[in-house]
């Protein structure tokens, strides 16, 4: 009875959803006639005066930055609230649910992977703003290394003042960008450095200090998700 | 014409691994089907000219949230019917 | 040719987005388990991403990215495939994924307490 | 000029990061530091808006892109006269949680204070931004720290209550995406002035999805009827400032929201009296539920949803009287039924059950409590002297003027519903004997400050509703001015 009424509910919202996106179509011009849209804007805006050469960066890094800070307070708020949720008292922190035994094979294979992912990570939030990735793929790239390092290792442990310190100084980083661009230009985020030329790893003034900066961001808080996780050991699988 | 072939089959993939993910009763499987899903979409994004998209979805989409699914499963009960194992968390608790 | 392939996919992709999106609220709303009921938010997130990525795609459109070449010439800007939803749907992405992980976290804390995942027998998670 | 919108998000962000280092140096700080900032965005609230009233609205751009390119705050009177709240109760909620918390591990602590910071600031954030998707990220803010407060307690179903939020709030945010992407790829742009001078350009019938869309998302922060299942079980699980924090706080943020989609983006003829049938709804099945409920908390609860429904009545009217009441409505809601979140918290501070008939006879032992939480409850219902009667009137008078004599006698009959079950509890903390299996508790000083505060504002305003009304007039001109508005963002070079 309760499955029905469900398959009903998802039927009619389906049939709405489907519709308007069917309405505007796909792969082809879909703004209403006679809007100016704000992409043409961004993407011309990007060459000049950014002189970025990815427009997704321009756009989440500059033109929608105040987005980007709000995201990574939702990061920030979902390591603090994790934390809160599996607080234990101090005794019982420690053990670690493993996943399974690692061979040796995989744990001397992780410790080769480890400086290489570690540089990955890095190099894609360096170059941004010239590239595919950013601060966002770069620190996901991190935190995927010291995954492998936690699961290659039963005993390796990432330690908690570090990460915190390292997630605290980023945003600081970003928050205080921001401000600068406040007091030279103005308004919140403004860019105050010279843009450079377009290609060339020092171009696009603040945009690259603040990408580098999510980075470090996001790595430090993602590890602390799996770092919160992996420490929870749950009751009956003792 | 490869590109059309491409795209439909990748689409038909990410629905057959929605439908298992929801269908199957270990968790565990489910928690891959959920991997591969996001594994199509980073393909999809690919091919819909959205590289960032691609790779973040491959980055946290595969890896983080399967891990984490995969660490809660380790953590709690594998399969979604959990007769047997109640019972003995109950005969536990007594 | 092409164009009727085309004029299939304009269908196929959000259509498979829709269904996606569908399956997972089936599972969120029908499925006892609490963790099924995360898998299904997660599926949910899915199908929503690739359909918010489709909107800003361009049938012949490159990725948004300038080479040297795209400068000399600026007309190309218009080829180009729409950048703002590709950066909504990254935020979304790292939101989703944060939201994923309370949820679980949760999860874990529900079975400390009860023992079970079912959402019949946690008692007052009745809806 | 005294300072800028943007230090709203920017100052507490910054104090957030900062928040964990500075714990590392000295422990107390972590309680401390949250305060300063409140203190001192109260401050520049106060400044903001007294300049707002006086010179006209503050457009604040981010990043040095004029809209619609950029992201931009929108200061004027209504947005402004919310944020002063939100911040005013924010603070309040602050002092009292301050001792309260005092017997919490420094760890808890920490994530508690950082938690309640940043629920405010995402609230603020929703009620400032002019822009839709940067909207969508503040509420996800305002929503993950929910999710965390409404689970603080170890207990039994604090957890259970914080699933279904989170549940809930998973399906809000999709829905909130959806119709933010149909309007943007309608419209190619995001931002909230240019969207309402072309949202006439706009299919009519993909309006109406985005809209309702909208108000389904907004609704279920907002407690609309068959979305607010999540509602009563965060308010009776979470910590009682918490539950003070949501009715004060995060509610007011989604109703501003849903408020500023009906009033200023869209251009339905339609929406309003869709908003009094919801409204009306909510209303009956909110105050039928909440007479019978046991447990104080979830009694609040259900209680604070029917006064959203009748805040959506209130401004589904559409008239300058129906807004009028409406905010004068919203400002009364979060000051008392905060209140009464303080004063019971304490009535049932040692008991387990949170029951209603645990409260039996607490007058003699905290007077002054049991004072304030009948005064809270008088105030509420409407009662002559007290602030809740001016709202109430206002609400009539606008039914009245509108010519709906049916949701006029509606609104009276569900007065009367209000002052039995409120009258209950008061009747029980009265006149009942003590059970001796409940231990009452003092509260404490800060506790007690908070709650005094509370009280004198509602019968400052009772007394002397002149105090207030002034600013009220100047925010309802302000939010029906929709062209001014869109010509105060848009003009910007």
């Amino acid at each position: 009875m309760k499955k029905v009424l469900v398959i009903l509910l998802l039927a009619t919202m389906g049939y709405y959803i489907a519709g308007s996106y069917f309405d505007i179509g796909f792969g082809q011009p879909h703004f209403v006639q006679g809007v100016k849209p704000v992409k043409d804007i961004y993407l011309a805006k990007t060459v000049k005066p950014l002189t970025v050469s990815n427009a997704v960066t321009s756009i989440v890094v500059n033109f929608r930055g105040f987005d980007t800070l709000g995201e990574v307070t939702v990061l920030f708020l979902a390591v603090t609230v994790l934390g809160s949720l599996l607080y234990k008292k101090r005794h019982a922190v420690g053990e670690r649910s493993v996943l399974f035994s690692a061979s040796s094979i995989v744990t001397s294979g992780s410790k080769l992977l480890f400086p290489a992912i570690i540089l990955l990570g890095a190099y894609v939030f360096i170059h941004g703003h010239l590239s595919p990735g950013g601060g966002f793929q770069g620190g996901v790239i991190i935190a995927s290394g010291f995954l492998l390092m936690l699961l290659a290792y039963e005993n390796y442990s990432v330690s908690h003042t570090a990460l915190s310190v390292v997630e605290s100084l980023a945003g600081i980083t970003f928050a205080g960008v921001g401000l600068l661009g406040f007091m030279h230009g103005g308004t919140f985020l403004q860019n105050f450095l010279p843009v450079g030329v377009l290609n060339n790893l020092f171009s696009g003034g603040v945009i690259p200090i603040i990408y580098i900066a999510v980075g470090f961001k996001v790595g430090a808080e993602l590890t602390g998700v799996i770092y919160t996780v992996l420490h929870e050991k749950g009751q009956s699988n003792g | 014409m490869i590109y059309f072939i491409l795209i439909s089959l990748l689409l038909l993939l990410m629905i057959a691994a929605s439908v298992y993910s929801i269908a199957q009763k270990d968790l565990l499987y489910a928690t891959m089907a959920t991997g591969i899903i996001s594994l199509i979409l980073s393909i999809l994004y690919y091919l819909l000219q959205a590289p960032d998209v691609a790779l973040t979805e491959a980055a946290i989409g595969v890896a983080l949230t399967t891990i984490i699914f995969v660490i809660t499963i380790r953590n709690t009960v594998r399969m979604e019917d959990e007769t047997d194992k109640k019972e003995k968390f109950k005969s536990a608790v007594k | 040719m092409d164009s009727t392939l085309f004029s299939y996919l304009d269908y196929a992709v959000y259509g498979t987005a829709v269904l996606v999106m569908l399956i997972g609220f089936y599972g969120a709303m029908v499925k006892k388990s609490l963790l099924k009921i995360v898998i299904g938010l997660s599926v949910i997130d899915s199908g929503l991403n690739l359909l918010i990525v489709a909107i800003g795609y361009y049938k012949g459109g490159t990725a948004p990215i300038f080479s040297q070449g795209f400068i000399d010439n600026f007309k190309t800007v218009s080829k180009m495939t729409d950048p703002v939803p590709q950066a909504l749907v990254l935020t979304a992405i790292v939101i989703g994924f944060g939201v994923t992980a309370v949820a679980l976290a949760l999860v874990i804390r529900l079975y400390r307490h009860h023992g079970t995942l079912n959402i019949d027998e946690i008692k007052d998670l009745k809806w | 000029m005294v300072g800028t919108p943007v230090l709203f998000i920017a100052i507490p962000l910054m104090a957030a990061f900062l928040i964990p280092l500075l714990g590392m140096i000295w422990k107390e700080l972590v309680r401390i530091v949250p305060g300063l900032v409140l203190t001192y965005l109260l401050i520049l609230a106060i400044n903001l808006l007294n300049h707002v009233l006086v010179h006209g609205p503050i457009v604040e751009v981010i990043a040095g892109w004029v809209p619609p390119i950029g992201i931009n705050l929108v200061f004027n009177a209504f947005s402004g006269f919310l944020v002063t709240l939100m911040i005013f109760l924010g603070l309040l909620v602050w002092v009292y949680s301050y001792r309260f918390k005092r017997n919490v591990d420094y760890e808890p602590a920490l994530k508690y204070f950082l938690m309640l910071m940043m629920l405010i600031t995402g609230s603020v954030g929703i009620v400032l931004t002019g822009d839709i998707f940067n909207m969508f990220v503040f509420i996800e803010i305002t929503s993950i720290s929910a999710y965390g407060l409404t689970a603080f307690y170890k207990g039994r179903n604090s957890a259970e209550a914080s699933f279904k939020y989170v549940m809930m709030g998973s399906i809000a945010s999709t829905f909130l995406l959806l119709a933010i992407m149909i309007i943007y790829a309608q419209l190619g742009t995001l931002n909230m002035a240019d969207i309402a001078s072309k949202i006439h350009l706009m299919d009519p019938k993909l309006k109406i999805v985005s809209y309702i869309f909208f108000v389904v998302a907004l609704g279920i922060e907002a407690e609309i009827f068959p979305l607010n299942g999540w509602a009563p079980d965060a308010y009776a699980e979470a910590p009682g400032p918490v539950g003070a924090a949501f009715a004060g706080i995060v509610v007011k943020a989604a109703v501003y929201a849903i408020i500023r989609y009906t009033y200023t983006i869209f251009d339905l003829s339609g929406s309003f009296s869709f908003l009094i049938l919801i409204g009306m709804i909510t209303l009956i099945i909110a105050e039928t539920a909440a007479i019978r409920q046991e447990k104080l908390k979830r009694m609040l609860a259900y209680s604070s949803i029917g006064q959203m429904g009748l805040v959506l009545v209130a401004f589904g009217f559409g008239t300058k009287e129906g807004v009028f009441a409406a905010l004068f409505l919203m400002l009364n809601h979060a000051i008392i039924k905060s209140l009464l979140f303080f004063s019971g918290s304490y009535l049932t501070y040692n008991s387990t059950e949170k029951k209603i008939s645990e409260v039996n006879g607490m007058s003699k032992y905290l007077p002054i409590t049991s004072l304030l939480f009948a005064l809270g409850a008088f105030a509420i219902v409407g009662l002559p002297p007290f602030a809740g009667f001016w709202s109430k009137l206002a609400v009539l008078t606008a039914a009245a003027d509108s010519n709906m004599i049916l949701i006029m006698v509606l609104v009276l009959m569900v007065s009367v519903v209000e002052l039995v079950y409120y009258l209950r509890v008061v009747n029980r903390v009265y006149f009942f004997k003590k059970e001796a299996a409940v231990k009452p508790q003092k509260p404490t000083f800060n506790g007690l400050i908070v709650m005094l505060v509370l009280g004198a504002i509602i019968l400052l305003i009772g007394f002397y509703p002149d105090a207030v009304t002034g600013m009220l007039h100047k925010a309802t001109n302000s939010l029906m001015d929709k062209g001014q508005y869109i010509q105060n963002v848009l003009s910007l070079k």
